[in-house]
């Protein structure tokens, strides 16, 4: 066990490398660029590659190229440049190529403020590129899970041929924590292989799980890649059953192994009353609004989500039904919040403690909602 | 414990080094629970800049300084956007940058020095904040001394490591008169 | 001894070109290219875009990416890196490479990736239907510009010998003995290369512009161009003409050597 | 698939095989107008037609200039 003193950002870098990255392209940009700036001195050391590239959608293809060649590989961004690799992102999604993408959220619409925390990107994280599809979305509430979700991310791109989103924020991003590290390298889930005759190898037959083996680049495997809709061979198909039956199989890959995400942690009493549901930096406001009323004799517990998307609907329905009320905590106008709501299907009152100033909520705003619970 | 601190002023001054200094000597040289956020502009040097750093004897829920107890001010600005937060505690201002005439808390105990000249005498104006540090551990009693030196010389090396060990002595000192 | 043969997916073919379009003739000129190089197709990527060409894929037997509109050169650094000892060939389309990919090429090329592209240029975006493109001549007429092209074209291969590029070239589909040594030069070179070939899209470019058919265009596009040394000669009205020929065929480090030099 | 053979002599006593292939070929034209040897021309149906084999020199052009892989020359030494 090692302990260091990070920063969010660098808490994700060290956590790329554990988990294997030694691909990073991207472009700098507030509040991610201490991502780039650490992998452009951690990569050449460890034989890996950083490279800086042109813009934001040539970073995310930089990376879709380097991951097909077999590496693990990464960017980091923020609002704007991730509005840039909306494009790319389906592109992974399609071609079902896995990568990681560092969401440091800030302030907006537009260049917003570049300094300022938000937690206004998840439902753009969820469906920002167009079609039809499901994203993975991890949300770290603390700088020791940047590491440990930084890791997660990498592993369950690998298992289900998926970008994979790891939303932080500017708060959080800067913010530096004690983060424990152990001693020995976290486990790794590597994308399925092809075997066997080479002559036989169809690029897009799902293997096991709906999974495709993945031959990379220059491999006896040939490889097809496309965002086309494709058939297991990989070439442009333009039939329905053909595209049918990849959006169907895109779908139920994530969503009949949802339970493979980080699932929600709750912290509170055993029967609240009330329940607080929160993600990313804000979690921190209600955790501790929520102890602060316990002390006061208030049954009040807290939700932390730690996968946004697929969004874990099972699970805030049975919170649902045993608690009088759900308030959801996110530093945006109310975008969670709405999710929550179909999950809860009227089974008890939602509301929101929403901020949308820059700064990042207090419990105190929160026990000023909860009062009126 | 539960010390919530600000070091305010221009960048330039090296706050964002002194927060991570501070906290990491709390939180790894005595096994207390540190956390340290900094402000960050545009990132170019002059204009407003801030560190704040909690330090708690408990695992630390929200890590955002809500009440200062010590507040290092070393610009006017610095100052009058933290003192009026505070219900007590302590400020340690620059007496040559700082006017205090708008004192907030009635509990709230100030100290004036000549920091920024000191830290120019010293050879640049980046000392100020290794030198304030000395003068916080002196005056407070929350860190070892001993502590912040070791975490001094870890992190920063090279040939700026000597003069701000003489910055950080002379703070201890200045500090402890 | 390797065959054209090998390199091609013969069971996908006829391809979806229309007839008389020149990029299954460049796609012949790349098999032929592979076979002379005897480069296994499993150390091969043929990269592409979006539109006609972009299909090109399609139709090889080497590994194939075919990525989003313009970014093929930004896919291909990627795969590169990854894996520098595979070659990549990145094929786009006017539109592709000159439009919503130009910032693309200008840095690929500025960082002398070893990567080649070529750029069969039809004049406009055929997939599409027939709109003009930046590398359209201007006065042409295309589905965007039936009053004919407000804008001028650009020299794609001199943008890209600014901005750093080891080896260019242009020719055309009509001359096809100098494009398959074009691109055979171009394949080997070491950091980037690109190779601009004119071809003809009889469907949309040749029909609003009453440039006949396809042996007519290509007739047509044989009368337009004229060697590189003579073009240098020329001035004013007459540089009228498309240049053709190596325009610069040069050493320096390419990206991976100088990344690695640096790290 | 429909491929014609047709074997030729030329003076210089090689054998020539032109083989078109129809499923492949889409009536472009382009190997009747630039053949140098005026081989080819076009049938009723526009498909081209061998017309004249012995006047081929093996020289591959129709080859070359196809963009449909539907035409190859064989020539054997």
């Amino acid at each position: 066990m090692a302990t260091f003193f990070w920063q969010g950002n660098e808490a994700c870098a060290y956590g790329a490398m554990a988990a294997g990255a030694r691909f990073f392209a991207g472009y700098p940009i507030s509040p991610s660029s201490e991502i780039a700036e650490l992998c452009s001195r951690l990569l050449p050391e460890r034989e890996g590659i950083y490279v800086q590239m042109e813009d934001e959608i040539a970073s995310l293809a930089a990376v879709i190229g380097a991951s097909v060649g077999g590496m693990r590989a990464f960017t980091a961004t923020s609002g704007p440049g991730f509005s840039l690799m909306q494009e790319n992102l389906g592109f992974a999604v399609m071609a079902e190529v896995p990568c990681v993408i560092i969401h440091a959220q800030r302030f907006g619409p537009a260049t917003g403020i570049a300094t300022a925390p938000a937690q206004a990107d998840v439902m753009q994280a969820r469906w920002g590129t167009h079609g039809d599809y499901q994203m993975l979305v991890l949300s770290p509430s603390s700088v020791q899970e940047c590491y440990d979700l930084t890791v997660a991310a990498f592993n369950l791109a690998e298992r289900f041929r998926s970008p994979v989103i790891l939303l932080t924020d500017a708060a959080l991003a800067h913010l530096r924590e004690t983060v424990t590290v152990s001693d020995t390298p976290p486990p790794r889930h590597c994308r399925p292989q092809p075997e066997g005759d080479s002559a036989l190898y169809r690029p897009y037959a799902p293997g096991p799980d709906l999974i495709p083996a993945m031959a990379a680049f220059g491999d006896c495997y040939i490889q097809r890649v496309t965002g086309l809709v494709h058939d297991e061979q990989g070439y442009s198909s333009s039939a329905p059953a053909v595209a049918a039956g990849l959006v169907r199989r895109l779908q139920e890959k994530i969503l009949l192994y949802q339970d493979e995400l980080p699932s929600p942690v709750y912290t509170g009493p055993e029967e609240p009353e009330i329940l607080l549901v929160s993600y990313g930096i804000s979690v921190r406001a209600a955790q501790a609004a929520a102890q602060r009323a316990q002390a006061w004799g208030h049954r009040v517990g807290c939700l932390r989500l730690r996968a946004l998307w697929p969004f874990p609907e099972a699970v805030i329905g049975d919170w649902a039904r045993r608690v009088r009320a759900v308030l959801v905590v996110e530093m945006n106008y109310g975008q969670l919040r709405r999710e929550v709501e179909l999950a809860v299907a009227g089974r008890c009152r939602v509301s929101g403690v929403n901020r949308y100033d820059a700064e990042v909520v207090t419990s105190g705003e929160i026990l000023a909602a909860l009062t009126k619970s | 414990m539960y010390w919530q601190v600000v070091l305010s002023g221009n960048g330039g001054h090296g706050l964002g080094l002194a927060g991570e200094l501070l906290a990491r000597a709390a939180g790894l040289q005595r096994g207390l629970y540190a956390v340290q956020t900094q402000s960050y502009g545009a990132r170019a040097r002059g204009g407003c800049s801030q560190s704040t750093v909690i330090i708690s004897s408990q695992e630390i829920l929200y890590p955002f300084v809500e009440q200062p107890d010590l507040l290092l001010a070393l610009s006017q600005r610095g100052y009058e956007r933290n003192y009026p937060l505070m219900r007590g505690g302590l400020v340690v201002y620059d007496q040559e940058a700082v006017r205090v005439g708008t004192r907030g808390g009635q509990a709230v105990e100030y100290k004036g020095y000549n920091l920024l000249r000191a830290a120019r005498e010293i050879g640049d104006e980046i000392f100020v904040s290794v030198l304030s540090l000395g003068i916080i551990t002196a005056l407070t009693g929350k860190i070892g001394p001993e502590d912040m030196e070791e975490i001094l010389r870890e992190r920063i090396s090279g040939p700026r490591q000597e003069q701000n060990l003489a910055a950080y002595h002379q703070g201890l000192a200045t500090g402890k008169v | 001894m390797a065959s054209y043969r090998d390199y091609l997916a013969w069971e996908r073919l006829p391809h979806l070109w229309c007839a008389g379009c020149g990029h299954g003739v460049i796609l012949k000129a790349l098999t032929l290219a592979l076979a002379a190089l005897e480069v296994p197709p499993d150390k091969v990527v043929v990269a592409s875009g979006i539109g006609c060409s972009g299909r090109i894929g399609d139709y090889v037997t080497t590994h194939r990416f075919q990525g989003t509109h313009g970014r093929t050169l930004a896919f291909a650094t990627g795969i590169h890196l990854a894996r520098p000892e595979v070659k990549v060939i990145c094929v786009m389309g006017d539109g592709d490479a000159a439009a919503i990919g130009g910032n693309h090429l200008i840095h690929a090329a500025r960082r002398n990736v070893d990567l080649t592209a070529i750029v069969p240029n039809n004049l406009n975006y055929g997939m599409t239907g027939g709109q003009f493109s930046p590398l359209t001549p201007p006065a042409s007429i295309s589905s965007t510009s039936r009053q004919g092209k407000a804008e001028p074209a650009f020299d794609i291969c001199h943008l890209a010998v600014v901005a750093g590029a080891s080896y260019v070239a242009r020719t055309t589909v009509y001359h096809v003995t100098e494009m398959q040594k074009f691109l055979q030069e171009a394949i080997l070179k070491k950091g980037f290369s690109l190779l601009e070939v004119l071809t003809p899209c009889p469907t949309y470019y040749g029909r609003y512009n009453a440039l006949g058919e396809a042996a007519q265009m290509l007739e047509w596009l044989n009368r337009s161009v004229i060697p590189l040394a003579r073009y240098r000669q020329m001035s004013g009205d007459e540089a009228r003409y498309w240049w053709r020929g190596r325009l610069v065929d040069r050493e320096a480090p390419d990206f991976l050597s100088r990344l690695k030099g640096a790290g | 698939m429909v491929i014609l053979i047709l074997p030729a002599k030329t003076g210089k006593q090689r054998h020539i095989a032109i083989h078109l292939d129809h499923n492949l070929c889409k009536r472009c034209g382009i190997c009747v107008a630039f053949c140098p040897q005026g081989v080819f021309v076009t049938g009723d149906d526009g498909y081209p037609v061998v017309a004249a084999t012995e006047k081929c020199t093996g020289c591959q052009l129709c080859f070359y200039r196809c963009p449909d892989f539907a035409v190859e020359v064989e020539v054997d030494k």
